[in-house]
């Protein structure tokens, strides 16, 4: 029996929400799983990319707890390897920032170690703050 | 002659009355409407934004300082009628306006790193090591909009991810940390701060040392001027007096 | 009256006379009168300095210096009730207990906190207390710059000399050898610390003289001398994380048994309550008193300059000294009317700005010693009456600041006077194009709590440091004089309270006989006053609404 | 303000040389703290080819990455604010009808490459970007973002071949392009599964280019500031394969790649003793020394893995 999938209103507003922050077309994905192939970060995600994006697609918050999209490097391997042309590293940045804008930082850069951050070159610093920090 | 003194003394007084023990109505000819907090006033046109205040019945205690431009403590925000655009500036420093909308912004919460200026390495690394929030910058230029000293903020905290510790020193030297810039930074920068640590770091190890002041004070430890001083110690007033104005009359000048 | 028309930020009718000052300009550059003789300096101080003109001052009936002459001013404040009554404090609870007390942070309350530090009083049993912030002092608006003897051509004794002679030959010699011999060390000591002084290319200090200043020893960081100076000493102090008070004035001192002073009474200000410090050793070091307004001068002078120091130091049996003198810096601004009273700089005519009457004629040498050169305006303005009216009824004298510019090139003025420069453009003037309005201002309290060479006072346990004291200027203080006073004096008071306390200093029961014995001598005095002193703070709140003021909470 | 030169002043090049055609250049942070000689190199190679890259006045950090949600507009300020100043110093005569904005950073290009390309395609964000900007003119979209190795393809490997003074013969070198200069294909410079344009510039220069399949292969970019164990496993593999497949050293054009590649090998070694460390290389400092430049140009010195033993060993260095 295939199991009826059922999408309350919260889970279409929170569909809704990341392909308005993302300005992809969500549902187009179809799991072809060529992204979670290509990641070379999926290694470190608890959920690959293309479960991420399955999760997105039923509107599913339970995405936010995940680490993967704090795992994507932001390397672009999935945009341009997707076979639906759609961005997956836009929709790992909004449910990023979906998180940053409640001011939930994934990292504090005061507590990185002194001698750590003097070895860090401003690149780091700045992308990470970037990416990390809302 | 006596009493042209006197009258001079007098009349030195009468003149500058209003700034010495505060504005009498009946000297006033023009009259602006500001809200201080929300409430409206009616006040002298001829103040600063902190005698207006001061006018309109309030005795300030914090968010005044120097008076003069110099200390940062009377940091004020307003609004002038009709502009969306919030002004920074110093109330002792600025003219009240008609329909001006203001509130003093008495201190500015931002820890300090602790440092020893003597034992830190001058490296562009270490301005990150204090003030890794540098690299939060979006150089959207908030700081600079809101300086009252006019002075280019972004372009300093850009020069911190620079590494360049004269460009700092430079863009933030007339600097007088009223913590505007850090108040309304949307990247939560705490400019002065590293300013000051940037400043001393250059002074300390970016800039020459001048070397007359080093061989003077050596010769003051080794009691070059004692006899001098024995000397001229023990003259009477009058031989101290002719020495004086000889010395005035080869005084350099420019 | 009419709406007075306006050009480039001056009134019409000020435009005639700045034309006649453009048009004696070109002569003018490079010539300057001769400075006057001592003769002509003693004659025009008693026709129309301030100090001398009668009815300012009167004599003090009681306390240590009774029957010497001070300020009217100055008289109502020592010779008042204090603010609190003293045996409605507890003096059983000690809220801070600390080895030295330092109250005022400015530069020399802050030297002299590092200098404890340095020899060997640790952070913790340090305690700043302050009025307002930490660096609200006259120092933070210090611009001309700190004298040192420092160059090939100059000494130590020159300094000396040219500090005797400025001050009338009133200053205690062994004080100001101090001052002279340790200048050279606190320029060093700062630039150890990371301040930042004008410098030419190849690091040498870029230095000026000043008024009565016979060499180019003024270090200066462009108009914010001592801003740099109190901000890097602050920053140093906060990094030692020594502890610190705001917005609690010491409104007394404590003695104990023997008259030592033993600690003060503070005041939150913001909370109303009060705090008790017992400490071995007391620093005072709480600036000046511009903000009396003696004989009704606008003033320099930051917010909290209300002689609260002497106040409090008196009633504990504290020697003042030289009293009877004011400092009025010649160059106060007179107009606009937003900043009435505010420096301009000595260095602006050690630079090459012209004093000159409404004629645009100069008629007086530009670099006399302060008295003289504020006597010799006031003279310009009322008795010769060739002044510049200002639409307030102020009168002021032209500084030519144009000739800066014209003399050290184009662009100089901006680099050396970037405070002045940019508060005139605040109110519309552009002083590297025209000249602006300068009439005396009161400026420094010359006089004060009376200093040996080691910072401290006529009772034990009691140390003063910079405007405070008394002793370093005699009579009259020279520019560039006094931020070197309030570092080597600060460092100095520093130094050996920390040498004091580390003598083994026993503080007995705290007590404030000392006060009760003030209230006494009062009232012995046949004084009438209600006044209740230290001041701590001017009120410049509106006729009409003090009139109304009524007193609930 | 005493007006002495800072200690370590960074311009490497000298003005009395003749000037050739003078291209803004944006340094970007990094090129000036951790990566001065990534710059120092590259200005001097320039020059050889008769370029002068001009510094951009009052250049601010672009921000590194580029923020991708649709809303944020922000974090696209810093970047067209660069922009504008290309435009101004065109029209202040600083440089004449000369568009170009040349990067070397890779994260610098791609960001203001990015930065052009969005705004161009949204005027209406364009406007809302100049408006908050309302102190700078307006951007009017006129400059053309280049990578330095843009550059370089342009003038010609022929030329640049031309000028080799010392060929790299028998290094064997492995380009890593890593992500921003070939993702996403709107901002890529070369082709975004099968880039050569450093393997070209290798082979001019007379070194023995090693492929290796990792070459646009994430080193874990800004990960290493919160996971440095991921980035050095990524290094692993990375430099793995390029030794595996022979390469002596790998070439690199971005200072984070540079960092994660090289400094990262501390992590690497931890992890796996075995592993033996390996130069990485930016591709200027390699082109410095095919040029003949002094080493003090080239900058070995200042490479963390320290390059010199090997090319003692190929007889490229004394």
């Amino acid at each position: 029996m295939i199991p009826k999938i059922v999408l309350t209103s919260d889970h279409v507003d929170f569909l809704k929400k990341v392909s308005e922050l993302s300005g992809q077309i969500v549902t187009k994905c179809d799991q072809c799983g060529t992204c979670s192939a290509s990641c070379p970060m999926v290694d470190g995600m608890d959920i690959t990319p293309s479960q991420m994006m399955r999760l997105v697609q039923l509107g599913r918050r339970e995405v936010l707890e995940s680490k993967a999209m704090w795992v994507c490097a932001s390397c672009f391997a999935c945009t341009v390897r997707c076979p639906r042309g759609s961005d997956l590293s836009k929709v790992a940045e909004a449910l990023r920032q979906i998180l940053l804008r409640q001011a939930i930082d994934h990292i504090d850069i005061k507590s990185i170690p002194e001698d750590e951050i003097e070895r860090l070159p401003q690149i780091a610093l700045v992308s990470g703050c970037r990416k990390f920090t809302g | 002659m006596k009493e042209k003194k006197i009258n001079v003394m007098e009349r030195v007084r009468e003149a500058s009355k209003a700034v010495v023990t505060g504005v009498d109505d009946k000297d006033i000819e023009h009259w602006v409407d500001i809200h201080i907090m929300g409430k409206a006033y009616q006040v002298p046109a001829d103040l600063t934004i902190m005698q207006a205040i001061e006018y309109a019945g309030y005795r300030l205690m914090r968010s005044c300082g120097c008076r003069a431009g110099f200390c940062g403590a009377c940091s004020t925000i307003f609004r002038r009628k009709g502009e969306y655009k919030l002004q920074g500036a110093m109330a002792c420093q600025t003219r009240v306006e008609d329909g001006m909308m203001l509130v003093q912004i008495p201190f500015s919460p931002a820890e300090k790193p602790l440092y020893d200026i003597r034992e830190e390495k001058y490296d562009s690394s270490v301005l990150l090591k204090y003030f890794p929030d540098v690299a939060r910058c979006v150089s959207c230029n908030t700081c600079t909009k809101s300086c009252p000293q006019d002075l280019q903020v972004m372009d300093y905290v850009q020069a911190a991810l620079k590494g360049d510790f004269r460009g700092i020193a430079e863009g933030s030297f007339e600097c007088i940390q009223c913590g505007l810039c850090a108040i309304r930074c949307p990247a939560e920068i705490v400019q002065y701060h590293m300013a000051q640590f940037a400043r001393r770091m250059y002074g300390r190890h970016g800039s020459k040392r001048d070397k007359n002041v080093e061989n003077r004070v050596g010769e003051i430890k080794e009691g070059k001027f004692n006899e001098e001083f024995d000397r001229v110690m023990g003259l009477s007033v009058a031989e101290l007096r002719d020495i004086y104005t000889k010395q005035q009359n080869t005084r350099e000048v420019y | 009256m009419a709406e007075l028309k306006f050009i480039e930020g001056y009134p019409e009718y000020m435009r005639a006379s700045i034309a006649l000052v453009e048009r004696t300009r070109p002569q003018r550059i490079g010539k300057l009168l001769p400075q006057m003789t001592p003769q002509e300096r003693e004659d025009i101080l008693n026709l129309c300095h301030p100090d001398y003109a009668p009815g300012g001052k009167r004599t003090l009936k009681m306390g240590p210096n009774r029957g010497d002459l001070a300020p009217n001013e100055v008289a109502d404040l020592l010779e008042a009730y204090p603010l609190i009554k003293p045996d409605k404090i507890d003096l059983s609870q000690v809220d801070y207990e600390t080895d030295i007390l330092i109250i005022g942070g400015g530069l020399a309350g802050t030297s002299a906190a590092l200098l404890a530090n340095d020899h060997g009083i640790p952070a913790h049993k340090i305690l700043l207390t302050n009025k307002l912030r930490h660096g609200d002092a006259n120092s933070m608006m210090a611009q001309g710059g700190t004298q040192a003897a420092d160059r090939p051509n100059d000494s130590p004794v020159l300094h000396y000399i040219d500090a005797m002679g400025g001050g009338h030959f009133t200053n205690k010699p062994d004080v100001v050898r101090r001052l002279v011999e340790d200048a050279p060390g606190v320029i060093r000591w700062l630039e150890d610390l990371g301040a930042i002084f004008d410098k030419n290319d190849t690091g040498e200090f870029v230095e000026l003289t000043g008024g009565g200043t016979s060499r180019k020893r003024m270090h200066a960081c462009s108009d914010y001398t001592g801003m740099e100076e109190l901000r890097v000493l602050r920053d140093e102090f906060r990094n030692r994380k020594i502890p610190i008070l705001e917005f609690c004035p010491a409104i007394e001192l404590l003695t104990d048994e023997e008259g030592k002073v033993a600690g003060a009474v503070l005041w939150n200000m913001e909370t109303d309550e009060y705090k008790i410090v017992k400490s071995k050793a007391t620093i005072l070091a709480t600036g000046g008193f511009g903000r009396l307004h003696i004989r009704g001068f606008p003033t320099t002078n930051h917010y909290g300059a209300t002689y609260d120091g002497p106040v409090i130091a008196y009633r504990a049996g504290a020697r003042l000294r030289d009293t009877d003198t004011v400092q009025y810096h010649p160059t106060g601004a007179a107009y606009p009317q937003q900043i009435i009273g505010l420096l301009l700089t000595e260095k602006l005519r050690t630079s090459g700005a012209q004093p000159l009457n409404k004629h645009g004629e100069e008629f007086v040498f530009p670099l006399e010693p302060r008295d003289v050169e504020a006597a010799s305006f006031i003279r310009e303005c009322y008795i010769r009456d060739n002044g510049i009216a200002t639409p307030t009824g102020m009168k002021g004298i032209w500084l030519d600041t144009p000739l800066i510019d014209m003399i050290k090139g184009k662009g100089s003025t901006e680099k050396a006077f970037p405070a002045m420069v940019r508060m005139f453009k605040r109110f519309g003037i552009d002083m590297i194009k025209d000249p602006v309005l300068v009439f005396p201002t009161l400026h420094y309290q010359n006089g004060g709590v009376e200093t040996d060479p080691q910072g401290a006072t006529n009772i034990r346990g009691l140390f003063v440091a910079g405007e405070v004291s008394g002793g370093v200027h005699g009579k009259n203080r020279l520019m560039g004089n006094s931020t070197l006073d309030c570092m080597v004096y600060g460092r100095r008071a520093g130094m050996h309270s920390a040498e004091y306390v580390k003598t083994g200093v026993k503080i007995g029961t705290l007590g404030l006989r000392h006060v009760k014995k003030h209230i006494r001598d009062l009232k012995s005095s046949g004084i009438k006053t209600n006044r209740r002193t230290p001041m701590l703070l001017p009120d410049y709140r509106g006729k009409a609404v003090l009139a109304r003021t009524i007193d609930i909470f | 303000m005493s007006p002495e030169q800072e200690k370590g002043k960074t311009d490497p090049v000298d003005d009395n040389q003749a000037k050739g055609t003078m291209i803004p250049y944006f340094p970007g942070c990094t090129l000036k703290t951790k990566a001065k000689i990534f710059e120092t190199s590259a200005l001097r190679v320039a020059r050889c080819l008769g370029i002068d890259l001009i510094e951009l006045p009052r250049w601010n950090c672009c921000g590194t990455v580029t923020s991708l949600t649709s809303d944020d507009l922000i974090h696209h300020v810093a970047p067209i604010r660069d922009l504008v100043r290309v435009e101004d110093m065109n029209t202040m005569g600083e440089i004449y009808q000369e568009y170009r904005l040349v990067a070397l950073c890779s994260m610098c290009f791609h960001v203001l490459k990015r930065a052009h390309l969005r705004v161009m395609q949204n005027p209406g964000e364009l406007e809302k970007i100049n408006n908050l900007m309302y102190l700078e003119n307006d951007y009017q979209g006129k400059v053309s973002v280049l990578h330095f190795l843009e550059l370089l393809r342009d003038i010609g490997f022929p030329k640049i071949q031309k000028t080799v003074e010392r060929p790299l013969a028998g290094l064997k070198v492995s380009p890593y392009y890593g992500c921003l200069l070939l993702r996403p294909k709107e901002a890529a410079i070369d082709d975004p599964e099968d880039p050569v344009i450093l393997s070209h510039l290798l082979e001019a220069l007379g070194a023995e280019v090693i492929n290796n399949p990792f070459k646009t292969r994430c080193c874990g970019s800004y990960q290493t500031v919160c996971d440095k164990a991921a980035v050095a496993e990524l290094t692993f593999d990375i430099l793995s394969r390029a030794r595996t497949e022979g390469a002596d050293c790998v070439t690199t054009s971005c200072p984070l790649c540079m960092f994660n590649l090289a400094d990262r090998q501390k992590e690497v070694m931890e992890k796996h003793p075995e592993f033996a460390p390996m130069p990485v290389l930016y591709f200027t400092q390699l082109m410095a020394l095919a040029f003949g430049l002094d080493e003090s140009v080239c900058g070995f010195d200042q490479n963390v893995v320290d390059p010199r033993p090997l090319l003692r060993e190929k007889g490229l260095s004394t």
